[in-house]
C-alpha cells in the first residue's frame, strides 16, 4: 500500500499481503495471493472481478468466517484492531453483528425461512444490544422501518416467502445494520434482482453507511455498478488485487490491462457494438504453479520480466495502485 | 416490407387458485426481417410467457401469431414439433449449463434438431451441417466430442446457438443469453451474435433485463410491464426521450459512474397482482409518481406519441416530454 | 390459530379419498379375486348345499356393487363381520386387541426417535468423523436386521443365554402382576395413574425387548435422514447469515439449524409408522404379546377371511390418522406448509 | 456422464467409502451361490436323517441340522437363489411399472397424473407389509403372489420418485429446447428425461433390494407364500424359533443371519452407488 493512502489514524481494516490457499482432494487452490488493502472510516471500497477470483472469499476473511478447507500461509487481517484470522471464534461472535456485518446475494435463502423476518432482526439485537425481548423488538423493528419497509409492525410477522427479493434484501441490511456496525461487507447485494429494485437497495446500503459513518466493502461483478457508488475500487484477478484506487482515477485512466480490458467489456458507455472490447482467454487454473502475474496469458502487453519477476506495486499518483510490469 | 413474424392481440392466462393470472395480454409485436428487437422489463411481467409463446412452447390463451404469412397459433403444438416453421424459429435459452442435455456430447446435440427436422441425407451430410454450424460460433472442431460438464460457461453458451442456428431459422428468439456469463465472456457472445445475424440474415428478438446490452444489440426496443408492452420505439429515440414512466425509471436505474452521489427518483415497491387485473386501471397504477385520476378510470392504449409513428407509449401523459 | 384450525380441516378432508380407496381395496381383496369365499367359509368339508347356504348367507349371490355397497353399510355400524377362529365379531376382538399393539408401537417409536434424532444430529455436527462413520455404520447394520429375527435373538440372548429380560409371556406375567385398571388401555400409563409401581415396572419390563426389536429398523432412515438434513440444514444460506450476525453457537444450532431440519425428518416419520405398524405382525407373536398382529397372523393362518379384511382396515385407518398427525405436526413446524395448504 | 469421471468418481467413493468394495464382494459371493449354489451344497435339503437330528455345527455338518435331521447349511445355501430371486423378480417389476407410470404422469400431468396419483395414495395409505399381506392371503399362498404382493407395495416407491423427478425435469431449458429441435413427447421423454434420471432410478433400486429381501422373507416367516419343506430363509428362522428355549440357536440364527448379510450387502450397494451417480444425495 503506498504511504500517502494511510492517514494519521489507524485505518479502519487492513488486509496485509493476505495469502490464501484451500486444501482440496484435487490438490492445493491458491485463491488469493498477496492482497493488501486498507479501508477508512466512512469509506466505500468496491472489489470488482469475474467469477472465481477470489473476491468472496476475500470478503468471508474479512468477516472471519472461512471455510475449515482454507489455510493462511500469510499474511494477515486486522479490523479495529483485531486479527480477524487468528481471532478465538467466540470472540468474532461477538465482533460479528455489532461491529462487522455483512448482506449477501440472494436475500431469499439468506433470511430464515422458518422464521418471521422481525424476530431474525431481533435475534441480533437480543445477542449484541444487551436489550429486554420487549426493547428488543421495538427496536427491530425501528431497523425496518429505517430501511423504508411499508408498514414494519406488521412486517415484522412475515416470513420471507411472503417478502419479494428487494424486502428480504432489505431485511437483510436491517438485520445487518441494527447494531450500527463500523464497517458492512456487501457480497454481490443486488445479484438476481430487478434493476430498479438494485438501484433503491444499493441507494439504501449507501445512505444507511452514510448516515451511521460505517465503511462499505462492495463485493461485485458489474463495474459500472462499483462506479457509481464506491469511493474506491480494487479490481482483482485470479487472487491478485491487480489495481486500487479512486473511482475517477480506476474508470477514467486505468493503468492495469485487464482494468482496462473490463471497462472495454462492460456494456454500457459503449456506442457500438464494435467498441465493445473483448478479455482473451479465461481465468487460470489456480491449481497450477502459477507464474507472479496471473494475468500474463490473457495480456496483450506482457514483458518477459513478467514471467520471472515478482508483481512489482507500482504507486500512481497519490491513491492509484497498479501491480504491472508494464502499465498503460 | 411485412414483418416475419407478428403477434396479435397474444394473451396467456393461467388459472390460479385466486383467480386468472394476465401472464400476456393483448400483446401486439412485429419484427420485420432481418430486424432485432429488444424486449425488456421486470421479472415476472411476462416477457418470458411472451418468449415461450413465440417460440411456440406454450399454446396461447387468445391471439394470432403470424409467422412468415401463416398463423401458426391454431396448429397445436404435438402437430407443430414437427411443422416446417417449427425449424425457422429457435430459441436461445438463458442458462447454458441448464439448457444444455448432460448426457449429449457437443455433436449430438447440435444433431438433435437437424435429425428431427433437417434435410439432411446421409451421415455424412448430417456431419457436415454439425461441423458447419459448430464452426459458426467458432467453436474448435475439436470440441464436438465433449460433454457440457466439460466445457466453460462461454463454450456452452456457443452450442446453445450453434443448436439453434443449425437449422438456418428466420428468427432467432434469445432469452437472456448472457445473463449468467462473466462480462469479459458476454462481451464475446454478444459480438458472436452480431456477426451471426449479419452473416445468416436472421431477425432477433431479444429479451435482456440489462438495457446497455439491448441497446447495442437492437434497433427497437419494445419495453413490458405486467403483462402488457407500455412502450416501444427505436432504440436511440426511446434512450433519449421515454415517455412512459416506469421507462424513465428502468433507465434511470442503469448503474452509471457518471451519476455518482445523485440520487433520482427511484421506483419502488412492486407490481401489483396480476391475477386478474382491472382492466380499467393502468397497470402502472399505484406506483407511478404521477397517478391521477384518469389513471384509475381507463386503461391507457399504446398510441403513437412521436412524430414518425414508431414510437408508441401507453400513457395517458406521454405527450408531455421528459425534462 | 383459526387458520391452522381451516387447514386442518382441510387436511382431514384431504385423507377423505385415500380412505375410500382403502375401503375399496379391502373389498377387492376379499370379493373380487380368484377363490370363492364361500368355499373357504363353509370349510373343507362342506358339501355344495352348505356352500350355497353360506353363499346366499354371505350376500355372495349378489352383484359386486350390490356387495360393496352392503359392505360399505356394515363398515359404517361398525360391523367387520364374524371371526371363524373366535367366534366373535371382528370389531370386538380387534378393539381388544388394539390398545397392546398400539402401545408396543408407540413405545418402538419412540425408543427409534429417541435415539436416532440424537445420533443423526451428533454425526451431523462432526461430519466424516470416525463418530460419525460409527454412527452410520451402526444405523445400516441395524438395518440389515429382519425384525423378526432380532426378536428372536434378543430373546435367545438377554432371556435364555443371559436371564436379564422377563420371560416374553406379553404385556405382563400374570404370575407377578395384576394387569391394571383399563383407563386408556396402555398399561404403561394406567398403571401410573393408578400409582401402581411395581406393575408399571413389570409392565416395562415386558415391553422392552419387542419395542427394541420394533424400532431398530427404523433408526437407520430416521438417523439418516437427520444426519443429512442437519449437514443441509448447516451448509445453508441463513444458517451463514447467523453466523455473520455473531449469534451463539447454541442458537446457531437450535434455532437456525435443528428446527429447519426437523421438516424433512417429520416427513419420513410417515414412513417409519408405515414400517413399525406392519411388523407388529412379525413379532407379537415371538413375545406373545396379545395385540392385533398375533391376531392377525392367525387368521391369516387359519383362513379367517373376515378378521384379516378387519384387520388390514384398521391397520390402514389408523395409518391414515397416523399420517393426519405427522402432517398437523409439520404444519407446525414450517410455517410455509400453512400456505400452500 | 464420461467414463473418465465415472471411474474417477468410482475410485473416489471407494476411498471414501471402502465398504462398497465389500458390498461388492458380498455381492458376488451371493450371486454364486444363487447360481451355483445347488451344485456346491453337501447335502439335499430335503434329506431328512433321523439319525441326526438337532446336531449342532460340526465339521460335518457346518450350520449343524435341524429337527428332521435335514442339513441347515445345503438348505441356507440353496435358498439364496430362491430368496434373491423372489426380490429380484419383484424390484425388477415395480421398477419397470412404476418409472414408467410415474414417467408418464409426470411428464403430461392433468388427469393422467390425478389417476396415477390417487393409485399411488391408495397404496401408500396402507402400512406396506399389512397390505403384501391381505394380497398374498387373498390371491393365495404361493410364490409368484409373493412376488407380485412385493412389488405391488414397492410401486408407488418408484412410480413417485419418477414422478417427481421427470417433474423437475419436463419445463428445464434443455428439454424446451428439444422441442424446439421438432422432438416430439415420447422422444423427449424417453431419450432426453429419462435417460438421464436412469442412473439414479438404479441407485433407489438397488437400495429397495434390501427391503423386497425383508418383505418377502416376512411373508414366509408369518406362513405366508413359500411351504415347508422348501427351503427360504424366513420360513427357516420361523422354524428354529420353535427351539428358542431348548437353547439349539443354530436353527434359526445361520438362515437368518443369511438374510442380514443379503440385506446389509444391498443396502450398503446402494449407498456405493449413490456416492458414485449422486454425489449430492448423501446421507
Amino acid at each position: 500500500m503506498s504511504a500517502a493512502a494511510m492517514t494519521d489514524s489507524v485505518p479502519l481494516l487492513t488486509v496485509d499481503d493476505l495469502v490464501l490457499d484451500f486444501r482440496t482432494r484435487s490438490g492445493t487452490v491458491h485463491v488469493l495471493d498477496g492482497i493488501s488493502l486498507t479501508l477508512e472510516r466512512g469509506e466505500i471500497l468496491g472489489i470488482v472481478g469475474e467469477s472465481g477470483s477470489g473476491k468472496s472469499v476475500l470478503a468471508y476473511a474479512m468477516m472471519g468466517l472461512l471455510d475449515p478447507a482454507a489455510r493462511v500461509p500469510r499474511g494477515g487481517i486486522r479490523f479495529a484492531g483485531r486479527n480477524m484470522l487468528t481471532e478465538s471464534e467466540r470472540a468474532l461472535a461477538e465482533t460479528r453483528g455489532r461491529e462487522i456485518a455483512m448482506i449477501f446475494q440472494s436475500p431469499r435463502t439468506a433470511l430464515n425461512p422458518i422464521r418471521r423476518v422481525g424476530t431474525q432482526v431481533q435475534d441480533v439485537l437480543l445477542r449484541h444490544a444487551n436489550v429486554s425481548k420487549k426493547e428488543a423488538r421495538t427496536r427491530a423493528i425501528e431497523a425496518l422501518a429505517r430501511v423504508r419497509i411499508p408498514d414494519p409492525e406488521r412486517r415484522f410477522d412475515a416470513y420471507p416467502f411472503e417478502l419479494s427479493g428487494g424486502l428480504c434484501q432489505r431485511v437483510m441490511i436491517a438485520m445487518a445494520m441494527a447494531c450500527n456496525p463500523y464497517l458492512l461487507i456487501a457480497d454481490e447485494p443486488t445479484t438476481g434482482l430487478d434493476v430498479t429494485t438494485q438501484a433503491v437497495v444499493m441507494d439504501l446500503i449507501r445512505d444507511q453507511v452514510r448516515s451511521a459513518n460505517a465503511s462499505v466493502v462492495l463485493i461485485t461483478h458489474d463495474l459500472a455498478l462499483a462506479g457509481e457508488y464506491c469511493d474506491r475500487i480494487a479490481v482483482i484477478h485470479a487472487g491478485h488485487i491487480v489495481e486500487i484506487g479512486s473511482t475517477e482515477a480506476m474508470l477514467d485512466s486505468p493503468k492495469h490491462p485487464y482494468t482496462a480490458r473490463l471497462i472495454g467489456a462492460t456494456p454500457g458507455g459503449h456506442e457500438s457494438i464494435d467498441d465493445l472490447a473483448s478479455i482473451p482467454g479465461s481465468l487460470p487454473d489456480l491449481r497450477r504453479d502459477l507464474p507472479p502475474c496471473r494475468f500474463i496469458d490473457r495480456c496483450d502487453r506482457k514483458l518477459d520480466r513478467c514471467a520471472v519477476d515478482p508483481l512489482p506495486a507500482v504507486a500512481i499518483g497519490a491513491d492509484h495502485l497498479v501491480r504491472c510490469w508494464n502499465p498503460l | 416490407m411485412s414483418a416475419i413474424m407478428e403477434a396479435v392481440r397474444l394473451v396467456k392466462r393461467y388459472p390460479t387458485g385466486g383467480g386468472m393470472l394476465h401472464a400476456v395480454d393483448e400483446v401486439d409485436l412485429a419484427i420485420q426481417p432481418g430486424e432485432s428487437v429488444g424486449l425488456v422489463g421486470e421479472s415476472g411481467c411476462g416477457k418470458s410467457t411472451l418468449v415461450r409463446l413465440l417460440g411456440r412452447l406454450i399454446e396461447p390463451t387468445d391471439g394470432a401469431i403470424v409467422f412468415e404469412g401463416q398463423d401458426i397459433a391454431p396448429v397445436p403444438l404435438r402437430r407443430f414439433v414437427h411443422d416446417t416453421a417449427r425449424g425457422r424459429i429457435q430459441v436461445v435459452f438463458q442458462d447454458p449449463t441448464e439448457s444444455l442435455n448432460p448426457t449429449l456430447t457437443v455433436f449430438e446435440t447440435v444433431a438433435d434438431p437437424i435429425r428431427r427436422l433437417g434435410t439432411a441425407g446421409d451421415r455424412n451430410a448430417l456431419a457436415a451441417q454439425v461441423r458447419k454450424a459448430i464452426a459458426l460460433v467458432g467453436l474448435p472442431p475439436e470440441m464436438e466430442t465433449r460433454l457440457p460438464h466439460q466445457l466453460s460457461g462461454g463454450q456452452r453458451a456457443r452450442v446453445g446457438i450453434a443448436r439453434a442456428i443449425a437449422l438456418r431459422p428466420s428468427l432467432l428468439i434469445l432469452d437472456e443469453p448472457t445473463s449468467a456469463l462473466d462480462v469479459s465472456v458476454q462481451a464475446v457472445i454478444l459480438r458472436l451474435l452480431a456477426d451471426l445475424r449479419s452473416e445468416l440474415g436472421m431477425s432477433y428478438l431479444f429479451v435482456s433485463h440489462d438495457l446497455n446490452v439491448v441497446r447495442l444489440l437492437c434497433s427497437r426496443i419494445v419495453v413490458m410491464y405486467l403483462g402488457k408492452v407500455v412502450e416501444e420505439g427505436p432504440t436511440e429515440a426511446l434512450f433519449r426521450d421515454p415517455r412512459h414512466p416506469y421507462t424513465r425509471a428502468l433507465l434511470a436505474s442503469i448503474p452509471n459512474p457518471a451519476r455518482r452521489g445523485q440520487t433520482p427518483w427511484r421506483l419502488e415497491g412492486s407490481a401489483s397482482s396480476p391475477i386478474d387485473p382491472s382492466p380499467t386501471v393502468c397497470r402502472f397504477y399505484g406506483r407511478c409518481p404521477r397517478q391521477e385520476d384518469a389513471c384509475a378510470k381507463t386503461m391507457p392504449a399504446l398510441r403513437a406519441v412521436g412524430s414518425d409513428g414508431v414510437h408508441r407509449a401507453a400513457c395517458h401523459f406521454a405527450e408531455e416530454t421528459s425534462a | 390459530m383459526i387458520r391452522f384450525l381451516r387447514i386442518a380441516g382441510k387436511r382431514l378432508l384431504g385423507a377423505v379419498p385415500s380412505l375410500i380407496g382403502v375401503i375399496i381395496v379391502t373389498f377387492l381383496l376379499s370379493h373380487a379375486l380368484p377363490g370363492d369365499p364361500a368355499v373357504l367359509f363353509a370349510g373343507p368339508a362342506a358339501d355344495a348345499a352348505s356352500v350355497a347356504q353360506v353363499r346366499a348367507h354371505l350376500g355372495l349371490d349378489h352383484s359386486l356393487p350390490q356387495q360393496f355397497l352392503t359392505y360399505v353399510w356394515q363398515l359404517a355400524h361398525g360391523d367387520l363381520g364374524q371371526s371363524l377362529t373366535t367366534g366373535q365379531p371382528v370389531m370386538t376382538d380387534l378393539l381388544q386387541r388394539l390398545p397392546a399393539s398400539l402401545e408396543l408401537t408407540l413405545v418402538a417409536l419412540i425408543f427409534a426417535i429417541g435415539v436416532a434424532v440424537p445420533l443423526g444430529i451428533w454425526a451431523a455436527t462432526r461430519p466424516n468423523s470416525w463418530i460419525d462413520h460409527l454412527c452410520r455404520g451402526t444405523v445400516t447394520v441395524a438395518a440389515a436386521f429382519p425384525t423378526f429375527f432380532i426378536a428372536l435373538l434378543l430373546v435367545y440372548v438377554f432371556y435364555f443365554l443371559i436371564p436379564l429380560a422377563p420371560e416374553p409371556v406379553g404385556r405382563l406375567n400374570d404370575v407377578y402382576f395384576d394387569a391394571p385398571t383399563t383407563i386408556t388401555g396402555f398399561y404403561l400409563i394406567d398403571s401410573i395413574l393408578e400409582g401402581n409401581w411395581q406393575t408399571f415396572g413389570g409392565a416395562l419390563a415386558q415391553i422392552i425387548l419387542p419395542a427394541i426389536s420394533l424400532g431398530l429398523f427404523a433408526l437407520a432412515p430416521i438417523a439418516r435422514i437427520t444426519r443429512a438434513a442437519m449437514l443441509q440444514s448447516l451448509a445453508s444460506d441463513h444458517v451463514r447469515t447467523a453466523r455473520a450476525c455473531g449469534l451463539s453457537r447454541r442458537r446457531i444450532l437450535i434455532t437456525y439449524a435443528l428446527r429447519n431440519a426437523m421438516l424433512p425428518v417429520v416427513n419420513v416419520l410417515g414412513m417409519v409408522f408405515s414400517f413399525v405398524l406392519g411388523s407388529n405382525v412379525l413379532i407379537e407373536d415371538v413375545y406373545g404379546w396379545p395385540g392385533v398382529g398375533a391376531y392377525a397372523v392367525k387368521a391369516v393362518i387359519s383362513s379367517d377371511y373376515a378378521a384379516v379384511q378387519g384387520f388390514i382396515l384398521m391397520m390402514a385407518v389408523l395409518y391414515i390418522l397416523l399420517n393426519l398427525v405427522v402432517d398437523l405436526l409439520s404444519m407446525v413446524v414450517d410455517p410455509r406448509v400453512k400456505f400452500e395448504g | 456422464m464420461s467414463d473418465t469421471s465415472l471411474i474417477s468418481r468410482t475410485r473416489y467413493a471407494l476411498s471414501e467409502n471402502p465398504m462398497t468394495l465389500l458390498a461388492a464382494i458380498l455381492f458376488a459371493l451371493l450371486i454364486f451361490c444363487a447360481v451355483f449354489g445347488p451344485l456346491m451344497a453337501p447335502y439335499s435339503p430335503l434329506l431328512t436323517n433321523e439319525g441326526a437330528r438337532m446336531h449342532p455345527p460340526s465339521w460335518l455338518h457346518l450350520f449343524g441340522t435341524d429337527a428332521l435331521g435335514r442339513d441347515i447349511f445345503s438348505r441356507v445355501l440353496i435358498a439364496t437363489r430362491l430368496d434373491l430371486g423372489m426380490a429380484i423378480s419383484a424390484v425388477v417389476i415395480s421398477f419397470v411399472i412404476g418409472t414408467a407410470l410415474g414417467a408418464m404422469a409426470g411428464y403430461w400431468g392433468g388427469w393422467v397424473d390425478a389417476i396415477f396419483g390417487r393409485v399411488m395414495d391408495t397404496i401408500m395409505a396402507f402400512p406396506l407389509f399389512v397390505l403384501a399381506m391381505g394380497i398374498v392371503a387373498a390371491l393365495g399362498n404361493n410364490v409368484t403372489n409373493i412376488i407380485i404382493a412385493t412389488a405391488v407395495i414397492n410401486l408407488p416407491f418408484y412410480g413417485r420418485f419418477a414422478r417427481a423427478e421427470v417433474n423437475v425435469r419436463r419445463d428445464l431449458a434443455y428439454v424446451e429446447a428439444a422441442r424446439m429441435g421438432g422432438n416430439g413427447a415420447v422422444r423427449i421423454l424417453w431419450g432426453h428425461i429419462v435417460r438421464n434420471i436412469l442412473p439414479v432410478m438404479l441407485v433407489q433400486a438397488s437400495l429397495n433390494m434390501g427391503w423386497a429381501i425383508l418383505n418377502a422373507a416376512g411373508l414366509s416367516f408369518i406362513g405366508l407364500g413359500v411351504r415347508p419343506p422348501t427351503p427360504e430363509w424366513g420360513i427357516m428362522v420361523s422354524e428354529g424359533a420353535s427351539y428358542i428355549f431348548s437353547g439349539e440357536w443354530w436353527t434359526f440364527v445361520f438362515p437368518g443371519g443369511a438374510l442380514v448379510i443379503a440385506v446389509f450387502c444391498f443396502n450398503l450397494l446402494g449407498d456405493g452407488l449413490r456416492d458414485i451417480v449422486d454425489p449430492r444425495r448423501r446421507t
